[in-house]
C-alpha cells in the first residue's frame, strides 16, 4: 500500500510536568521526529503538563539539561500549533506571560472539540 | 471516540481529566487500576455517574476487575467487557486516547 | 484493521506491558493485524533477555518474543530511550530490534489504530 | 558496633493498589524478609493500598500471580499488627467484612499518632 | 517527624494524604513536582495553608523549584531549603516518612 | 549521623535516582555517613553498566559509582528484584553489589534514619 501521501492529525497530549519524569523530554523528541513527516502536528498542553511551557526554567541545581529552549525552536520545524488549556492555567496561579513561546489558549470544551478531530493521539 | 484511563482515581487526577474532555456518545473505557472508580460505594462514583447522565458510554475491563476482587460491585450502567471487548472498542471509535 | 500499539513501561514495575500484551493477542484473535509495537520510555526494558522472573510467574520478555515469532509482530524499540537505559544489542531478547522514533509516527500513519499504554 | 540487641519499631505503609504496579507484592516481599531479624513490625494500609486485602482476587484473567493469600500467611512469621485506615474503607465502599484477614481499623488520627511512634517507615 | 511529598497534588493523592497525617510540630519538605503545592495562585494553596495554620512546618526544595520555573512564587510561610537543608531536616527530625 | 537510603525508580523515566544521589552527596558534604543504598523495585535498573545517556546529559551509573568508589558508599542491588528485570553479574556497573532484601533491613536497622526515594 502506498501510503507516502497520507497526512493524518496528530495531537501529542502533554499532561505532566517537566524534570519530575522523563515523559516531557522524551515526547518533546517524538513531536521533532513526527516534523520530518509531512503530517499535520499539534501540541496540546493541559493538567501539569503546563508548567512545561513556564518561562525561566533552571535544572542547574538538580544537574539536568535544560530543555525548555527546544519549545521555542519548534517553529523551526513548522510546528505551530500548541494549544493550552485555560482552567489549567488558572488551577495553577499561571497566565501566558509566564510562557516562554507564544500558545493558543483554549478552555476544556474546545480543547474536547479539537480532539475529537484528530486522527492519532500520544499522551506522554 | 475511545478514551482509556488506567488509574486508580483515589491515586491521580486522569479519571478526572478524561471526564472533562469526553462529549456525549463517547466511550470511556476503566481498565487496571481504574477499575476502581466503577464500583459501588466508591467515592468516586458520583463523577461516573455525572458522565453517564451526560451521554458518555462507560466501560469496564472485566479481568481487571476479577484479579482485584470487584467484579461482584460493579456501578449500575457500567457495562463490563473482555479483552475481546477492548478490542472492538478500539475499532468500533473513529480514535482512541489513552490519558496517562 | 491494522492496529499500532505503543509500550511506554518496563515489565513487572507497572501493568501497562501486561495489559498491551494481552490487548495485542485479543486483537490478533480477533482478525485484526497487530503490525508493529513500539517501546519507548521505560518500555525499552521489556527487551532485555537477561530476566528471569520466579517460576510461578509470568515471564513478560519470553511472551512478546512468542507473539513475534508465531504472528509475525515488529517489536521496535526506541534507540534513543534504550541506550539511556541500557538496553542494547548484547542483551536484546530474541524477536525485538532496535531503531528510531521515526517508526513510531510510521506505524501511527500506516495503522489504523494507536493504542498506547503507559503509566 | 553490636547491633544484634536493636530492636526497632517498623511500619511498612501500603498505598498502593495491587496488580496495576508490583510495589503491593515486592512490598510484601521485604515484609516477608523483616520476620528474621526480631524487629517489631507493623503493616499499614491506607489509600488504594486497603485493597491489597480485598477478598476473592482472582488475577487468571491478567495473567498474573495471586498474591494475596501471603497476607493469610504473615501470622505464621509472627507479623500480626494490620492496620487499616477506616477513612480509606469508606471512601471505597469497602469495610471490614471484605478484608481477607483479620486488621485494626484505626481513623486517620489514630494512623498518624502510630506513626508518630514508629523508628523506621517504608513505604511502597 | 519529617513527611517528604515528592509528586504534584494536580496530579496525585499523596500531598493530600500526607497533610491528613501530619501532626502539629511536624515537618513536611516537598520535593521534585511536589513543590508546585507550594506556589503562590496554586489550587493546592488552600490545603497547604491549612497545614500551616494547624502548626505543620511547610519545607521547599529550592533546587527543584528553580528548575521548575518557580523560585520566585513560592507561597506565604513555606520555608525554601536546599539539599544541606534537606539533610538537616531528615537528622533534626526524630522519624522520616516518604509519601510515594 | 548514618543514613540509609532506599531508591525505588530506574535512572531517567522519574527523578527520584537523582534526588537521592544529590541527598547523598549533601549528605556526606555535611559530615554524615551514606553506608549504604539500596535499589529496589526499577531502583535496580540503576546498576547496568550498558547505559549510554547523550552528550549533554547527566550519566546516572556512572555518578553512583564514583559515589561508591570515592565515599565508600556500599551499593546493593536487590537480586530478587534485579532478576525480574535483567540486571545480573554480566551487565552491573563497578562499585554495585548484588545481595537479598535481608541488606535493606539490616541497613534499616543500623542506620540512624533511612530516606526512600520513589515514584
Amino acid at each position: 500500500m502506498d501510503e507516502a501521501g497520507t497526512v493524518k492529525k496528530f495531537l501529542f497530549v502533554n499532561r505532566k510536568a517537566p524534570y519530575g519524569s522523563v515523559y516531557a523530554l522524551e515526547g518533546l523528541e517524538v513531536v521533532l521526529i513526527s516534523a520530518a513527516f509531512d503530517q499535520d502536528v499539534g501540541l496540546a498542553f493541559l493538567d501539569d503538563g503546563v508548567y512545561q511551557l513556564a518561562k525561566g526554567q533552571n535544572p542547574k541545581g538538580i544537574e539536568t539539561k535544560n530543555f525548555s529552549p527546544t519549545y521555542r525552536a519548534l517553529e523551526g520545524y513548522d510546528i505551530e500549533k500548541l494549544y493550552v488549556e485555560r482552567e489549567s492555567l488558572e488551577a495553577r496561579g499561571l497566565t501566558e506571560g509566564d510562557l516562554l513561546v507564544d500558545v493558543q489558549v483554549l478552555g476544556a470544551a474546545e480543547m474536547a472539540a479539537l480532539m475529537d478531530e484528530m486522527d492519532v493521539m500520544i499522551s506522554f | 471516540m475511545l478514551h482509556i484511563v488506567n488509574k486508580s482515581p483515589g491515586e491521580r487526577s486522569t479519571l478526572a481529566s478524561c471526564l472533562a474532555h469526553a462529549r456525549p456518545g463517547h466511550c470511556v473505557l476503566l481498565i487496571e487500576d481504574a477499575v476502581y472508580a466503577a464500583t459501588k460505594g466508591h467515592a468516586a462514583g458520583a463523577q461516573v455517574a455525572k458522565a453517564l447522565g451526560g451521554g458518555v458510554k462507560v466501560y469496564v475491563l472485566t479481568p481487571d476487575l476479577e484479579a482485584r476482587a470487584r467484579a461482584g460491585a460493579v456501578a449500575e450502567g457500567v457495562v463490563q467487557v473482555d479483552y475481546r471487548g477492548f478490542v472492538d472498542l478500539v475499532t468500533q471509535n473513529p480514535r482512541v486516547q489513552s490519558w496517562l | 484493521m491494522k492496529i499500532g500499539v505503543m509500550v511506554n513501561e518496563g515489565p513487572y514495575q507497572h501493568q501497562s506491558s501486561d495489559s498491551a500484551y494481552l490487548f495485542c493477542k485479543a486483537a490478533i484473535e480477533s482478525g485484526h493485524q497487530i503490525e508493529r509495537v513500539f517501546f519507548y520510555h521505560d518500555g525499552v526494558n521489556n527487551a532485555t533477555k537477561l530476566t528471569e522472573p520466579p517460576q510461578d510467574d509470568r515471564n513478560v520478555v519470553a511472551r512478546w518474543t512468542k507473539l513475534a515469532e508465531e504472528h509475525g509482530v515488529d517489536l521496535v524499540v526506541c534507540v534513543a530511550a534504550a541506550l539511556r537505559r541500557g538496553i542494547v544489542e548484547q542483551n536484546l531478547a530474541q524477536g525485538f530490534r532496535i531503531s528510531g522514533l521515526g517508526q513510531l509516527v510510521e506505524s501511527a500513519i500506516q495503522s489504523d489504530r494507536l493504542v498506547v499504554f503507559g503509566d
